[in-house]
């Protein structure tokens, strides 16, 4: 009830990008990856004192139960959006004037969830790819199943006379960046919904972390944790 | 694609240092205290050809929000309850910077936050809203148009949306000979609950409710909270900023205390409980 | 059969807007708002001895009998389109060059002559806006009834083997700037009902000179008028 | 939304300046009155593919209608009526002007406008295009493709539009087992009238008809009528400019007689009376 | 069986275009009209070097059996990029830098093969609008009708169980520029077949050259080709 | 509509330089032989919620391709037969040049040629899938995105296609009641064959199949060419320059056997035969 589905996070699995991340959540598969700092196209949208982030988060038609048409749907387009201003706050975007950064993630496989999960890979892609941050970004899920507050809701789990709350949370800084709540809490439930997502976005952020490690220091990182 | 945006920077920076030499001394521009809302008009019954309708001042954003009510398939997964869609447009009468065209991210957002808040309060009972269960159900459409934005379009939208909702009179439709009829007659809505918006920023360490354009020019993060008289049901955090968890609780609890105000008048204006 | 149905404009309804008005002619609920002159987007659309005057008619989705689909239809294109062709006629463009002009003109709820009803809104927000104007623009529909020429046909009049005539007129220049017929008129009823829609559009003239009198003038000029 | 362009300024002054000297003596640069039109030829049966069809050469100007003839549901409101949808694409064959890409306004206008004359003169009699009253009607299509454009599109687009008609086939259509069989038969269609499209635009004081691109390029204000043997059945008045009413009514008495010699052809062409 | 259906083209229908031409090929009637070499706009879209080359196939909505959609269709889409592709081998578009050229084909009445009547068309239109060409581009198609190899194939024998293979072909330069086969060949069909559409293309290529003839030479031209 | 488009001309220039040069020595710059394919790793059932799935890697080119079996209507013109859908989106991840948005005509022509092998191979056997002929069938989507682009999209996107549907396994849907109902059965497609995708570029006089991005990017002209056992099924010749008839027939060739390998391959892996 207060653990998280299995979690893996792969570093660099896009060759052409500058950064990248896949994520199993669960069932989820998702892919982000990082293009960036570049150049802005068209010029005009540049900012002359910092860097433009953009965010796009897809669903592959084959990801769903049912077929997802290709043309973006206004859900994604809502969450690309929240997505976007869940990292902003983690990224030092005054360090790269005039250039923009683009965070493509793509749900291959998709299960509750995605969104926090899509957060969690594309801001390990952002590290992967250099980019100067103030702190990693953890996302997770708490919610309300037959009138019980749980950690980290998967498909099955997410249905009527539930709730769901994705909370991203930069730990370091304990800033909440994301927060959204579908279905109803009492007053108290919402209290305790909120930190029991905290919790689970800070196990999150421990994953993300040896992620990264794992990639850039290898079996050594892992064997001095073993001895630890 | 989402994309971040912004004012040209010293315009800001000023701005920036206006308003916070203002909330330092714990008062806002216009000479409301945090937590005040601004004064708030609920016109109902204002669109004589729709099912329901409302106009909403809030301070100076207005909306006018219209019903009309068809029949038509359900939803996928959702096969024996009507359907309800809440669609929203910024009208470019609305301000010098909305451009006429689809509507962008912000407009988007602005849509589904509202049909969130009602969708997930269960305000309208859909179940009783199948005709043919699985074939033909009813097709509540809430349209809003933004007519003048000076700020919070999240609230003065869902207000007039749930007044709207509030006021509407259900047509009895009829199946006959696998057709359906239109009956002339109409009915009350079946309604559950209110459900209330309230709107929060956050500007270096004040979190203010109801905030206008000015405002929101200089907003570190955005919150939007609806209540029931029962508790939440639904939130979104916006803008590329963040809140503590300390703030995000006491905003909540602010929403239910000033939630409770708007649903009165609500009740009041309708004559509906919930 | 030669009475306007009633007509109401209140000009300065929309506050953030550079001219506004609101009519209600029958059952019409238009709003019309003006912005300009203003810089124009994207530059190269500007002109370098005039202005560019934009114009937009639209219909909320509440404001037919059937709901109305929010993007814009065919029908809604082809009247944006005579009504700034009807419009530009009374502006002295040539005062603002390289600038734009943008008026928006939105049917809350739709009775017959709608496009006459917001030409009249949208010349009243014009001259609320202060644009230079070499007159107001005037407009009323007439048509044929069972056989008669009728002023201001409403919706339920405007049926099967009737005729319909929207007009827009300059009064003091004594100028046709708009001119459409649906339906048959032998030549006969066609100089009647052109004589008719321009004695409707004169009455029209009259309310809108009085709703810009009223607010920029307000009581005193109310009180004038009835010791006249 | 729709927009106001224009030609370079010295462009359109001198080429105004050399319109008007001619005009002032009466003449037009192409050597015709103010009244006459220029030679129009118009051939039927042009595509073997479509129901009807029809290449109207008016002046330079040239246009190929095509009509294809389906099954559908009807219009609503108009449930025991046949559908008829004309429709106009000014290809980029047609001038170095025309880019590629869905329609502007300019061409959604003078679709609208040509479909217009044929629907108000009642010129298909509509209601025995109707298979199943309220469900199943004719659908006739008429697509116009512009393919060199040189002035008065609305005349040559509306000319295709009817020659195409009045050469045009019925497919008979039956119900079988509640669907649509097409039998191979065919059948007169059924008209009423033949409606005819007179284009006159002003310069200064003169008004002339059908008008070359030239001519258009220094127009004040545009009007086209559309006339059938018993009066008018449809104008437009077009282009940002204003005429006076004395010069309506003159333009409306024209266009009922440079009209009855458009219809004359027709009836010749096609063997049909209206 | 080794027979082109009937083809007829002539030269500069299209009075506006700089070059144009109309081709009947069976019961195929194709519009191919070119404007250019002319400005590029968007201005970046020019190549400093040489020039744009730009193609549009179109079908009139009354060309086919079932009316058309007038909006583009994917298959459009990729015949406006073969033929773009048939067409540049044969054009010195290095003589014209930061220039565009556009070529316009529109289908009138559409049978099978339209896609190579299309390009022979578009050859001519161009050759006629006096650009610089390495050679004419000829084209057809050869295909499988019952088992047999053959020339030219028309809408009706176009079915299951055939194949069609379109081709494009430069006769001076020996050189192909398109080749599509849609429907299964044996190795040795696909070799027949293939010579075979080079046949077809080398007959379709003295019908190009005898109406460009026609029009710049007129009967002169005639009469010699008679006396030889 | 379709336009060209081209790298900077030093660029260009240079980088076609060092590949001629090395081409010349009969050598490509990763050192394979012009007939060579790069490593090709495929691996099946990928995707848990897909009917079927494949990922396919070759050389640096990665793609996905996932299944989903519907039922719906049949195309025209083809009705008791099943419908079968390719598409294709090139993700932004695959490289820095993709932009996000509708499929440009590369992206179309990559869809439409992919499809034209499966189809024309008649790999999957349509005749089958029909469940209602000429009203409702099983309708085969198999879209493909391409996660990483190195050269020779054309080809990877084969195999991922081919392979996820020799990995599909078939839902049997019934009529009851004259309703679609998944009997949560499944069984295997009904398979005819394997098609095999080989691409081909020339540079210069040099032919080499399976090209990555950098040769791409020096190509003169592109050649697709799908076999069967039996033979050729589809082809495309694509870009902007020409093949001599020789060229040609030796590509053919040269795909029938290096097409061979490829299709041991995919029987090994998938276990059907074809």
């Amino acid at each position: 009830m207060d653990e998280l589905r299995e979690v893996k996070i792969t570093v660099g699995t896009v060759k052409n990008a500058d950064g990248s991340a896949f994520i199993e959540f669960g069932k989820n598969k998702i892919l982000a990856a990082v293009y960036g700092p570049r150049e802005v196209h068209p010029k005009h949208m540049a900012l002359p004192d910092r860097c433009v982030l953009r965010c796009r988060y897809h669903m592959s038609p084959f990801s769903t139960d049912t077929r997802k048409n290709p043309a973006p749907s206004r859900r994604e387009v809502e969450i690309s959006k929240v997505m976007r201003e869940a990292l902003e706050p983690a990224l030092m975007l005054e360090d790269y004037p005039r250039a923009a950064i683009d965070v493509y993630v793509e749900v291959l496989q998709s299960d509750g969830g995605s969104r926090c999960a899509g957060i969690a890979a594309a801001s390990v892609a952002l590290a992967d790819a250099g980019i100067n941050m103030r702190d990693l970004v953890a996302a997770c899920a708490a919610g309300k199943v037959d009138e019980k507050i749980v950690l980290d809701i998967n498909d099955t789990e997410d249905k009527e006379g539930g709730a769901d709350m994705p909370v991203a949370y930069l730990p370091r800084l304990d800033q909440v960046t994301l927060l959204q709540l579908d279905g109803n809490l009492s007053p108290e439930q919402f209290n305790e919904c909120l930190d029991k997502a905290i919790s689970g976005c800070k196990m999150v952020y421990e994953i993300q972390k040896k992620a990264l490690m794992q990639k850039y220091f290898g079996n050594e990182t892992e064997m001095k944790e073993e001895t630890q | 694609m989402s994309s971040s945006k912004r004012s040209p920077i010293i315009v800001e920076h000023l701005r920036k240092q206006a308003m916070w030499d203002a909330l330092s001394r714990g008062k806002r521009l216009d000479g409301r205290d945090f937590g005040d809302q601004r004064p708030l008009e609920i016109e109902i019954d204002v669109i004589k050809k729709a099912n329901g309708s409302a106009r909403v001042k809030l301070g100076d954003s207005e909306v006018i929000a219209g019903i009309k009510i068809e029949t038509g398939e359900p939803f996928e997964g959702l096969e024996s309850k009507g359907a309800l869609i809440v669609t929203a447009e910024v009208l470019p009468t609305a301000s010098p910077h909305v451009e006429p065209g689809p509507p962008d991210e912000e407009v988007v957002e602005l849509a589904r936050v509202v049909d969130r808040g009602v969708r997930e309060s269960e305000m309208v009972d859909l179940d009783q809203l199948a005709l043919v269960p699985g074939k033909i159900v009813y097709t509540i459409f809430v349209d809003c148009s933004v007519i003048n934005a000076d700020g919070n379009l999240f609230d003065a939208t869902s207000y007039a949306t749930v007044a709207a909702i509030l006021s509407a009179r259900l047509p009895i439709f009829e199946m006959q000979d696998s057709k359906v009829v239109d009956t002339g007659q109409t009915k009350d809505m079946p309604l559950r609950t209110i459900p209330v918006s309230i709107t929060a920023i956050r500007i270096g360490d004040s979190v203010l409710i109801d905030p206008t354009a000015e405002e929101e020019a200089c907003m570190d993060a955005r919150i939007t909270i609806d209540t029931t008289p029962e508790g939440f049901c639904a939130i979104q955090k916006g803008f590329a900023g963040s809140f503590t968890i300390d703030q995000l609780k006491k905003a909540a609890e602010t929403a239910r205390i000033k939630g409770e105000a708007v649903r009165a008048k609500l009740r009041e204006l309708t004559g509906k409980n919930g």
